[in-house]
């Protein structure tokens, strides 16, 4: 194969194949939405896409700018309040996987969208818990996609806004009615997914292209690989395609008024 | 029974300096033509609560209007930061503001239960996040049938709340439709309400499960055309989402943010 | 995804002896074809759940299904006592039955509290009711926030809920309208759940907040048509107020009872 | 006058003049639903009726005979969940009044739907609380309404469903967030109220022709009359119009399929 695809699209590919059919997921906006939204034009269409606006079991024909645009209400099943969608929908345990992002990633996959440097005194203030600390405990499991980068991968978050597994890797320990947390996270370099015992994000596969450098290089903690590190399968051109038609319907749609 | 009012003299009359003030809209119909109002009639000290301030709350902190913002996601949505927020909080222009902060579930059920005229609301929140520590509002309790440890949060119960909505009747009773947010819930939690419409019709056209507030559950109903813009209202207008990339370049900086802040709330008084 | 089942198939597979079951539907779109197949099939030990127990947990009482009864309220609405109902409390025909009573306001924060996942309600409820007294599962929790005492009950999580709604799209999601109850909530706390529908459509035609289930929280859609009479489907046929006052007299005596059980219900299967 | 009426047409027509104009009326099925829809076909066209069954500011043409009849629905504002009535209408403070019937009321009208005799072996079975227990502490005030005899009128309920003043007539004190309670009882006899100091029932005022003896021998207990005792207005020829074809409507209609 010698198709041309870029770092991004690959991203989105590979976040797309880790849904499958059928699934309930509770989309959060930007990465997660587009590669939600790429695996029900491809291998999922029955997959059941929530976004916490309160649009259940919506089918965008663009990717929505924000949580809350009118595309994800006219083409969802049925739109309820924000109350029922937090109560019934997430917490009474209907979400299958939570698909989240976030600015901040630390080795055992808690999650920081709150600030970096103090909370007193912050250095960069960034826009808050939202609907990720519930979605990553009442949903079943859940993903996660970002790029990769030294600032984003961190050893240690200065501020758990989101649950992974805690500082310690021990967070969902005995904790009744919690779902299973991170089960793999989606980068633009590699898959991640936590050790079975520690809980310690390992790469479990390298992108075609990517070295086990590149992703040592942009993440920032001695990061380890997995003994059977796979070769994440490349993007088809179908999947290149329907992807960048998305892409190009919303770019027109999000420039005009 | 609500009341017609001109959205001059609704403000005027129930937002008053320090009160508590929920304008709501989770994207959809958010109260935008009120907010400039309340920024207009130079309201200070305001407690804002908002589960997602976006822009209308950035203009209002930029505009002097916050004392307090109490929300659980405070971005400009798709776009970025709210840089008037982020001034405030991180360098204390034009004022320093403090910021109480939660998660979406702890808002949504919280404003659930003002609206239930409860004074918490128990829901399966906060496992392992942080936000308990810079939150002293957020507190555990035991169930007493399971044990099992649950979250609880202080119901919200503002002295006033504002929404936007598609329409009125003649008597006042308002219907929201589309996404409907916590906006039902704001409404009934408040002291106070001020409800914007699109247009005052004959017949709701409603149907038999429609997110209807009646009249009485409202203090006041004000005409606002287009009053949701940049937002937008199902089955009137579409969202600019052109003007929430544009909001990033104004309110990257003060003396821009200043600028169009004279030319398009303070002048547009004059135009009224 | 919702199976498209018999109402023969769906009980026989999600209703077992023993099972906690949700029956809903208030005064509107009660389950009356699927609580008949209950009979039939002559289903024993069941713990019966329902806000207002009507002439349909009357039926199954008078039939020997039931071994408990939770409930609010058990009347013939607007015409009496329920006979089968009193005569098994008061005299234990056809055996006796344990009853665990509620208010309406607690059941409904129970449903709610079900549907949300959670072990328990909060509520401002049960003050100076005597109610507490014979049922222990109302307990009261202090606000951590206030001190204020406020009731406390365990959430309503069946083992199969069973409503009848309007109709369902080719998927199985399923239209509920009008009067809605506690119908989507009985739905969403129980682990599995029956919908009977009055008939399948291409297109379901909601408005955008209608109460819709969607097919993925249902285990199996079966059509019956009428399947609510006496009761009423909105939109589809009326009330038979006739004989809910009928009823009265059917249910007093154990014989007219009986012989109406046989000609109505267990006779009923031949023809189907 | 010498208008002809029945002792439960004054009752229905007394019950119905006590609901004010605008007030907001949380209806219970029967003589309170009577009374209420009575009241907003004469003097009080603005009187917002709700039922339990979710039936936001109803105007049925008939009266129904469950409190979920689709008449209700039909001629409703909106139809909310049950949940949502019981939580955001009635707890949430919405409602100016209770309007209830009951099987037994005691002299601090404490109000029993519960069951004759002994819990766990009662004598007779009654259908339960229903709506009463949170409508008679989350109402603003509560008016009840049945007929007048000594096995309704009891000086100790068998059983406390629904608090009126509680047993030593103080169930209310020092309670946060209840309403007033109680604050008028309209029978085919009488109309009472409690005493201000003590919350005994006693009786303000007479129906026409009605004795202090008749009352007396249809209470259960040593009844009180107020000092300055009032004769209740009789009935007006256009109150008794409308009652009457209320009730011929309603009896047409509950009476075909």
């Amino acid at each position: 194969m010698s198709l041309e695809y870029t770092a991004s699209e690959m991203m989105s590919v590979t976040a797309a194949r880790a849904l499958e059919n059928g699934t309930t997921c509770f989309v959060g906006i930007g990465l997660p939405s587009e590669a939600a939204n790429l695996a029900r034009l491809t291998h999922a269409p029955d997959v059941v896409l929530i976004y916490e606006s309160g649009t259940l079991q919506t089918k965008p024909d663009i990717l929505p700018l924000s949580i809350g645009d009118g595309e994800l209400c006219e083409s969802a099943l049925t739109t309820v309040a924000v109350p029922e969608m937090f109560r019934y929908w997430l917490q009474g345990g209907k979400v299958n996987v939570g698909f989240l992002g976030t600015a901040q990633i630390d080795r055992f996959a808690n999650l920081n969208t709150t600030l970096i440097g103090d909370y007193k005194a912050p250095k960069v203030r960034l826009p808050g818990g939202g609907g990720a600390p519930e979605i990553a405990t009442n949903a079943g499991e859940v993903f996660i996609t970002l790029k990769h980068s030294k600032r984003a991968f961190v050893k240690d978050v200065d501020f758990v806004t989101t649950l992974g597994f805690g500082r310690d890797g021990k967070g969902r320990d005995n904790v009744p009615n919690i779902g299973k947390g991170p089960t793999r996270v989606i980068t633009d370099l590699c898959v991640m997914k936590p050790d079975p015992e520690t809980k310690e994000l390992m790469v479990v596969s390298l992108h075609p292209g990517v070295t086990r450098e590149e992703v040592m290089d942009a993440t920032g903690w001695e990061v380890r690989f997995a003994d059977q590190l796979e070769s994440t399968p490349e993007p088809s051109e179908k999947e290149l395609e329907i992807l960048r038609e998305l892409k190009a319907r919303t770019e027109r749609a999000h420039t005009g008024e | 029974m609500a009341e017609f009012l001109s959205l001059h003299d609704a403000v005027a009359r129930y937002v008053q300096d320090g009160a508590t003030v929920a304008m709501e809209g989770f994207t959809h119909l958010i109260p935008f033509a009120a907010g400039h109002e309340v920024i207009r009639q130079k309201k200070r000290d305001l407690t804002l609560i908002r589960m997602t301030p976006d822009i209308i709350y950035d203009q209002l902190i930029g505009a002097g209007c916050a004392k307090k913002v109490i929300f659980s996601w405070g971005g400009n949505p798709g776009v970025g930061s709210l840089h008037r927020l982020r001034d405030a909080v991180e360098k204390g222009w034009p004022h320093k503001i403090e910021i109480l902060e939660h998660s979406h579930a702890a808002m949504a059920c919280a404003f659930e239960a003002g609206a239930a005229g409860l004074p918490l609301a128990v829901f399966r929140g906060y496992i392992g996040s942080e936000l308990p520590s810079v939150n002293d509002q957020i507190k555990f309790i035991e169930c007493p049938f399971t044990g099992e440890r649950l979250a609880a949060v202080p119901s919200v119960r503002p002295d006033v709340s504002i929404v936007h909505a598609q329409r009125a009747d003649r008597q006042g009773n308002v219907l929201v439709e589309g996404i409907v947010g916590v906006q039902k819930e704001a409404v009934l939690a408040a002291k106070h309400s001020i409800v914007t419409v699109e247009e005052i019709v004959d017949d709701l056209k409603a149907h038999p499960n429609a997110c209807v507030i009646p009249s009485w559950a409202i203090s006041a109903v004000a005409v606002a055309e287009k009053g949701a813009l940049p937002s937008y209202t199902h089955g009137y207008y579409g969202r600019s989402n052109r003007f929430y990339k544009e909001w990033d370049v104004i309110a990257r900086d003060r003396d821009t943010f200043t600028q169009w802040l004279d030319d398009n709330v303070y002048r547009a008084e004059e135009n009224a």
